[in-house]
Parts: C-alpha cells; structure tokens; sequence
C-alpha cells in the first residue's frame, strides 16, 4: 500500500460520505446534534488536503499523517476516535517486510482496539464500534484463511451492513444518544453509519480491481 | 434558516473576530489553532482553561477575564475543539501552577481534552461539568450532561484561582459544586446548526421537549405544552429529586441560575425566575443568589433550563468576589 | 404562540415580580400604579425616570440602579404606560433637585409622560430620545422614534446626576447625546405580542425588514435577505448619511452598540459588530468604545440594530463612571 | 342623559369593539404595532368596572371619571387621546341646565377639540382625528338645524364610515405609520376603525329607540 493508493482510498471516502450526506445528517440530528456529517466533511477535505504532503511517505507515516491531521480538525467525538484509528494503524504498520493483507488486517483491528480504548466502548453501546468491531473481525479471519481480496472485500460490506442495522434496535450507552434512553430505539447511530460508508467505498474500490 | 453571517464556514472566525475587537481591553483571540485568552497573562496562579463547541455563547469566551477563565477554545458549532486549540492555548497562558481543564462532560470534549491532557508538558488537572440531571446517570451510560451549571464552576474556581490555590484545590472546589449542581432544560422550539440549515428537531406549536439538552439532544420526553407554572414544577421536582438523591448535608441556601437558550426574552425568563423561586422557597430552599439570562445558550433554542447550586460558604464567598470578563461583570 | 407564560394578562406582573426578587439588593417594585424603582431610595440629586411599553426588556427596569435610573414605569406590552404610573414613581424617588423624564419619542409615550408632567408637583425636564435614523425626520411627520440609543442617554445622564448636576444640565446632556445618536435596526423574523398570539408581520424566509422598529413597525422597505456584510453597510450608510447630515464638529471618536432585538444568538451579534466596525474604521470614524448583546429589544424578534453615538470627552467619561443596574454593569 | 344611558352606551360599544376584533388589530398590526385592540378592549372593561361608581353622578362627572379611568388604563397613544376626549367632554356638559342635543354636540366636538389638542394633530393625517372631525362637524351642524335624533345618528354613521375610508389612501404623518411613507398607503388607521365602530354602536342604540 503506498501513497497512491492511499489517496485513492481518501477520495473514494470523500465521494462516499458527501453522497450520504442526507442520510448521515439525519441521523445525527434524529438522536445526536447534527454535526455529524459537516465532521466527517471537514475530515476528508483536510485528508484531501493532505495529498502533496503525503507524497513518498510510506503507509505508516502517512496514516499517522492522517491521524494527526483528523485529530486537530475534525473535533468532537469522532474526532479523536477516527484520529486514534489511523495513528494506532500506522503504528501497527511500522514494518520494514512488503505489507500484506494479514497485516494490513492486523492494522485494522489496532485501530479498532484505539478506538475502543479512547472512548472507554464495545460493541453493543450503538456506536460505529457495532461496525467497526465484527469488520475487524472478518477481516483477520478471512486474511488468515487465505481469501482473496474481492472475497474478503464483498464479506467485508456485508459485515459492516449489518453492524449497522444492529444498532438500530440498541438503547445507547455511549456518545450523545445515552441521553434518550429508549427513544433512541429505532434510529441507527450515525458513526456507524458513516464507517459503513466509508467501508464500502473501499471495498467497492478494491472489488472494482 | 436566516441567520446574519456571510458564509457559513467563515461565521466562527467573524464572529471571534468580532468579539474580540468589542473587548479588546480584556481578551485577544489566536487563530489556528484557535483559542481566546486574557490581554493581560495572569502569573502564578493556577490557570484555568475551558472549551468547547460553539453555539453556547457567551460560554466559554465569555468567561475568560479576571477572576474566571485564563483562556477558552471555541471549537466548531456544537462540536469540540481539538486538542491543539487546548495545547497552544496552555503553551500561551500557563504558569508554573499548572493547568486546570473545565470540560463539560461530552464524549467528544472529554476525548479531546484527555488526548490534549497526555500530550500536555505542564502539571494538570480536569474538572469534569456534568449537573444535567435530565439525563438520568447511571452505570450504563457515560453520564450526565454538563450544561448551565458549568458557568458557576468557572466563576467560583476562577475565584478560588486568582486567590493563588493550588491544583489540587481548585480541582477539589470544581468537583465539589459539580456535585452539588443540579440542571434541567426545556425547549419551545428546535436550534438551527448553521452549517446544517435547518432546524435539528421538529416540534410542534403544542409540544415541549423536556430536558432538552444545549445542543439540541432530545431530552426525556416530548410532552404537551403547558402554562409556564406547571412546566416549572416539573423541572423543579427533577432538580429537587437529584439533589436528594446526593443525600447532601446542610442543603439551604441555593443559587438559583435559570438561563435562556438563546431566543427567549428576559421578559419569560424572569417569569419562570418567579416561578421557580416561589417553589424552590416553598419547599424549604433559600434563593440566596440569583442570575437570570442568557449564560449558556443553544444557538437561536426558544427554551430555558433552571439550575439549582447549594451554596456554602466557600462556594457564596467564590460566587461574590470581583469577576470582569465580557459575559459575566461585578464587584469591578 | 409559544411562550412561558400562565395567563397573558398575568404575564407582566409575575416578570416584573420575577426581576423584583432576582434583583432585590438593587431594586423594588410597586404595582397599581406599577413602576420598579432603586431600593436605596437616592438623596440630592436630579431623579431619573423613564418608562414606555413592555417588551423592550431589559429597558427600562434592567436600567434602574446607580449611576443610570432612579424609577422606571413599564407599560404593557408594546404600550406605553400611563400617567398615574409616572406620577407615583415620581412622588415614591423625587428629591428637591427635579425629575427629569426620559422619554422614547412614540406618540403614547410623548403624551402619557407631558400628561404626567402637566400634573407633576416638582420641577421637571423631559429629554425626547429619537435616534432612529430609518425614520426620516420631516416636519411632515411625528418625527424619528427613540431606539437603542436611549440606552446610552439612561447611562450617560444616569452618570452627570450622580454627580450632583442640576436639571437643566442633565437635560442638556441628554439632548445632546439624543443629537449624536444615530440608529437602524434589521428585522429576520417578527415579534409575536403575547395578548395578540401571532407574529406582527409575516415574512418569508428570503426577506429581511430593513429599518424595523422596536414594536415590529413596518419600516423602510421590506429587502432581500442577503449577507450580513451587504445588510450592515445598508445599515452603516443610513447612519453615516444621518451623521453627516447633523453636521456636527469634530465626529470621530464613536460608541458602537450592536443590539439583539431578542432572539438574536450573540454570535450573529459579534459577527455584525465585526462588519460594522470594519466598515466605520475604514470611513474613517474610531470605534472607542463598543456594547454587544441584548439592550432595547423587541421581545422574540430575530433582528438587530446599529447604533452610533459621536463621543466626546464628557459622553465618554459618563460613559465609563460605574453603574450598577440588572442591565448593565461595570466599575462596582 | 343619566349614567344609565351612558352605561347603556359603553357597554355597546364594548360590544362592538369585541366584535371587531379581528379587523381592528389586523390594522394595527399592518402599519402599528398590534396593540390598538387590547388597547381598546381593556379601556371598554375599565369603564364596565366603573358602572357602580358612576351611579348617582351627573353625565358631566361621569364622563370626567370615565375620562381619568382611561387615563390610568390603556396608555399608549389611544389612551391619553380617549382620555382628553372624555374629560373635555365632561366638562362641556357642565351646566345647570337639561342636557339638549345642541350640548351633546357641542361636548362632543370639545372632546374631539380635546384631541385635536394632545395629538398636535389634524384631520389629513391618517389618524382617529379623519372620523372624529368630520362626525363632530356633521353633528353640531345637523343638531343646530334641528333635525331629528334617528336623522343624526343615520347621518353620523354615514360620516363615520366616509372619514374612515378616507384614511386608506392617505400617507400618515402621525402616529407609528408616519415611518411608514408610502407604505402606509392601502391601510385603513387603526384608531379611525375603532372610532367608526363605536360611533356605528352609539348610533345604533339611537337608532333602536
Ligand atoms: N465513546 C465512544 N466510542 C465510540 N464511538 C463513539 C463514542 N462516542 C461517540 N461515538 C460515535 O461518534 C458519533 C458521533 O460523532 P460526532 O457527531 O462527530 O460527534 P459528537 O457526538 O461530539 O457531536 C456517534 O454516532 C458514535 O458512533
Ligand atoms: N397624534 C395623534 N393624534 C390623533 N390620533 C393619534 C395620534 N397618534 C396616534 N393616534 C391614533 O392612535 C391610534 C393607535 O393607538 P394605539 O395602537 O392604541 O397606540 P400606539 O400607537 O401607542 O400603539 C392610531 O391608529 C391613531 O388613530
Ligand atoms: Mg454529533
Ligand atoms: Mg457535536
Ligand atoms: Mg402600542
Ligand atoms: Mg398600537
């Protein structure tokens, strides 16, 4: 994985999420405080902006790149969440061997388990971990068996698609929606939503060939 | 949405801009990152830094001045700064009687003020606001709001601050009238995020929603709207319920702060004060403090939310001594 | 309509009642007639009185306090009040040294206080304040109305009386502070009188009422809603063009006094001042002293005004003398 | 005319002015600030409370009360002027002598001399003054000719109705519309319909008999 591809991946998310704006909006305003989507803007655009200064670095110093730019822009609670992510991935890409798809799984899941650490959740609290968690999940299953990448990228969307919807019937115990008690029942959270997005436009890219 | 601004990205920098032109004598604001601090840097004393995301004014910049804040990081509207904002703002007012954070307790502020809090090379503590008591704490949740109630810790640390305590004592006070804080809020009508458009919630002419938060959060329930006595005697039995839960000794004498969410006129305002009051009184409280206004505000929210503080003498002695900052002005 | 009240016709007497405890080391109220005066009754000096319709909170009672008024009488909403009011503040504060009058120039207000007069036993001045400049003046008409400028006359004339200054100088003063006073105001939404239960005027989401006045009075021309820069320098140009057509030495120290006409967030409000400021600057005038927030409103409506005064020394120093009122305060 | 008749009067026109709601505020509202009706009513309910006290005075005292009462009552501009018209009036009709109709008109343009007096105001100005004015001038005119109480009050309503309309298509140069300019133009005063109403509500009392 270089930088190119990196940023390939950076503007397949971009499009995504802009494309989603209303659904993420939504979801953010019906049990959060509708700044949801206008975060995870502000994110890809920095990420965008990025690009120049990425060039020849290699995946670990750019995800924490990455990292570090999301930290100071985004904010809120995404903010540190995402940040953590791509730092603790590029940390755990930090290899001198060709990175292969085990590691870059292995990656994943350290990012996952940073974003769990920084906001003190599971799964099950209707939070992007309900993706996030089994994604990780299936990827270093999948990797450790041997699938090849579109396998593992089609398993992947199908995952995240239902880490989502999962977390429509969960009270929620972190973030915003802790407040509402069951009201929140019925609503899927909003940071799942938006890791489900961003999911699929990477998978869609790899699956693309 | 009609609001005054030019383009929405640029409303924040505008307004800052603008602020601290109108206070020049007592605030300066840096951008990128960006934060407000006092003209005059305070020495030893143990500096207190707060933020949080905009919306809220004049919470938290507001506040920054003698006798309350050192310095304030406004992140965007309803969504918390970033940890640069708080390390600079640190690098910039900090004396060798370390760091005190006030954060209001928000997935997204308490994250970013712990990341900025690790990254921190100077001694720190954090105050944690969370006197919401619509939201009912528990094991399952990650807690309770902070809200209105946050003003009063800033005034009576500021205070305690200046007076030249120590962290650990500051911190100590904060978490003390933390403790002893209770808030509820209630909306007439839905805040509009600029950047968003459009309202956050729908309601309806004959609906309220009790125990609204500051950014719009949907609170406990939506319930019928009501004359102004019957919708105070709900929030006070709330606000009254949490503090006998806290099985405090020697309740008495209160600060009774109710404050406007950003479109409700004074004249309202001082009404549900009466209210309030009255009830508050008739239940044994003394009201002997008072602050009616726009404090701690959601946007363009047509609601209000009533904050009960116990006082004692060292929280009243805090709350009386001289503050000077653009929001909040006495004894000076 | 949507408003914390129990019954309209109760509304104002449970505010005021309200703002009487709120503020019951600075202030008392009496109903029937009912006006809210200073709880230390003041000695040896001229007494200020002012009053007019309600709604305009925290004009006038916020404004009553030392260093600023003596009395106020709050007249229902929007009306202004009536002469038995002014009457009986006037017999409760009076001192030997005269009343002066402080009076918004509205055709009630102008009459209910002359009637007041003409059957006041002291000696007695009345100081008209019309600094609304989106009302032509004409011999043709009643003449411009009195807006958030008397803010600045209150304090002002407040200040010159504590000092023992007699009737005739305090008048003087405040005339001419009224004279170099320019102010326009901006409507987004309408006001909504409580007894009347629906907004005052409609208006889209793409219009804006330029030159509104503080009762929701249709003003100027209702325009297209537009950036906030390209609506302040309609406004700046309307004050300016009034300025220059006083004719008056030596302009170029100024007050600038952006107002919220109630429902108007303060960051709207600092991001107008941002833009005021910035164009005054570069036409050359310097913005010496500035005010920010909710002074002279128009209970719920989302909107603001602009307001010039041309300092000189002696408006300058009354200005900065301390005062201490519900509405505003500093230097005490 | 005893306090009964003026009780008879005041509760008519309090019933009038209940009845026009709707238009009279939506004047009001147009090119005021929406208060003239609350104005009114309230000043209507304070003369009803009044009816005990009036009892046993001469139309003169009464009147004169009546006049104070609003003074103390509804305030703004409507209130002083009302006021004046009153206590004018009330001291016009004091006189020994039994109460013609030459002298009701005789008070009736004092009170509106009254008026004219307190406002600084004349007809032309898109004020009350445009019903007033014209009703008094009709009144003292048709009662020196000795035409007959139905013929007058026939006469006066009409009058009434002429100098309300009148005030539509005039600029205004009193009151809260003189900000107006030409946007005042197409709006009926909203002083001028209330005194139409009520003058309509006297009239027709006389009328009935
Ligand atoms: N403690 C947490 N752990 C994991 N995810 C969280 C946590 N708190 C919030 N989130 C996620 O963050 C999302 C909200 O992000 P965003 O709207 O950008 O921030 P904020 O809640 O501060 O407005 C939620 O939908 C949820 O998925
Ligand atoms: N100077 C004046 N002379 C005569 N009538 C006046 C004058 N000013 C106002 N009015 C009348 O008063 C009416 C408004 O009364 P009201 O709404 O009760 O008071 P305000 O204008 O103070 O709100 C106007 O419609 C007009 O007929
Ligand atoms: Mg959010
Ligand atoms: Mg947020
Ligand atoms: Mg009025
Ligand atoms: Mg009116």
């Amino acid at each position: 994985m270089d930088t190119n591809s990196i940023n390939r991946y950076a503007s397949a998310i971009r499009e995504a999420i802009v494309a989603h704006e209303a659904d993420i909006e939504c979801l953010d305003r019906e049990i959060g405080d509708g700044d949801h989507y206008i975060n995870m803007k502000r994110g890809c655009e920095a990420i965008a902006g990025l690009a120049n200064e990425l060039n020849g670095l290699d995946a670990s110093d750019a995800l924490n790149k990455i990292g570090m730019k999301l930290l100071s822009t985004i904010g809120g609670a995404s903010g540190p969440l995402f940040a953590s992510f791509f730092m603790a991935m590029g940390k755990s890409l930090k290899t001198s061997e060709a990175i292969s798809i085990n590691h870059l799984a292995a990656a994943f899941d350290a990012g996952v388990q940073a974003i769990m650490q920084r906001g003190k959740a599971q799964t099950g609290e209707k939070t992007m971990l309900d993706v996030l968690v089994p994604v990780a999940q299936t990827f270093k299953h999948m990797a450790e068996q041997g699938h090849t990448r579109p396998e593992i990228a089609a398993a992947l969307k199908k995952t995240a698609s239902e880490g989502l919807e999962s977390t429509r019937n969960m009270l929620a115990t972190k973030g915003r929606a802790a407040g509402l008690g069951e009201r929140a029942i019925g609503h899927l959270d909003a940071g799942a939503k938006s890791c489900q997005v961003m999911i699929h436009a990477v998978c869609d890219l790899v699956l693309a060939g | 949405m009609k609001k005054f601004l030019n383009q929405v990205d640029q409303m924040l920098t505008e307004s800052l801009a603008g602020f601290a032109t109108a206070h020049r004598e007592l605030v300066q604001v840096q951008f990128e990152p960006t934060f407000v601090s006092r003209k005059q840097k305070a020495q030893n004393k143990v500096v207190l830094i707060s933020g949080g995301g905009s919306g809220h004014e004049p919470l938290h910049a507001g506040y920054v001045g003698k006798g309350m804040l050192d310095a304030a990081c406004p992140g965007q509207v309803f969504t918390s700064p970033t940890p640069d904002q708080m390390l600079a703002a640190a690098e910039a007012v900090h004396t060798d009687k370390g760091v005190l954070f006030i954060v209001k307790n928000y997935a997204g502020d308490v994250m970013n003020f712990e990341m900025a809090a690790e990254m921190l090379p100077f001694e720190h503590a954090t105050v944690l606001t969370s006197d919401d008591c619509a939201v009912v704490n528990s094991t399952y949740t990650s807690g309770r709001r902070g809200v209105a109630g946050t003003v009063i810790v800033e005034k009576c640390v500021g205070s305690l601050a200046e007076s030249g305590a120590d962290l650990a004592a500051c911190k100590a006070l904060g978490d003390k009238i933390n403790l002893r804080t209770s808030s509820i809020g209630v909306a007439l009508t839905s805040c509009t995020v600029p950047a968003a458009g459009r309202p956050t919630f729908d309601i309806t002419e004959a609906e309220i929603e009790m125990g609204v938060g500051i950014h719009g959060e949907p609170g406990r329930r939506r319930e019928a709207m009501r004359a102004a006595d019957a919708i105070v005697t709900d929030m006070v039995a709330a606000i009254v319920h949490d503090i006998e839960a806290k099985q405090l000794p020697g309740a008495g004498d209160i600060l009774l702060l109710v404050n406007g969410l950003g479109a409700t006129p004074l004249m309202e305002l001082y009404l549900i004060y009466h209210a309030a009051a009255e009830q508050l009184t008739a239940k044994g409280y003394q009201v002997t403090r008072s602050l009616v206004g726009n404090y701690t505000t959601a946007i363009d929210m047509a609601g209000a939310s009533i904050t009960v503080c116990l006082l004692d003498q060292e929280i009243l002695k805090h709350w009386d001594s001289p503050v000077h900052t653009a929001g909040l002005r006495w004894g000076c």
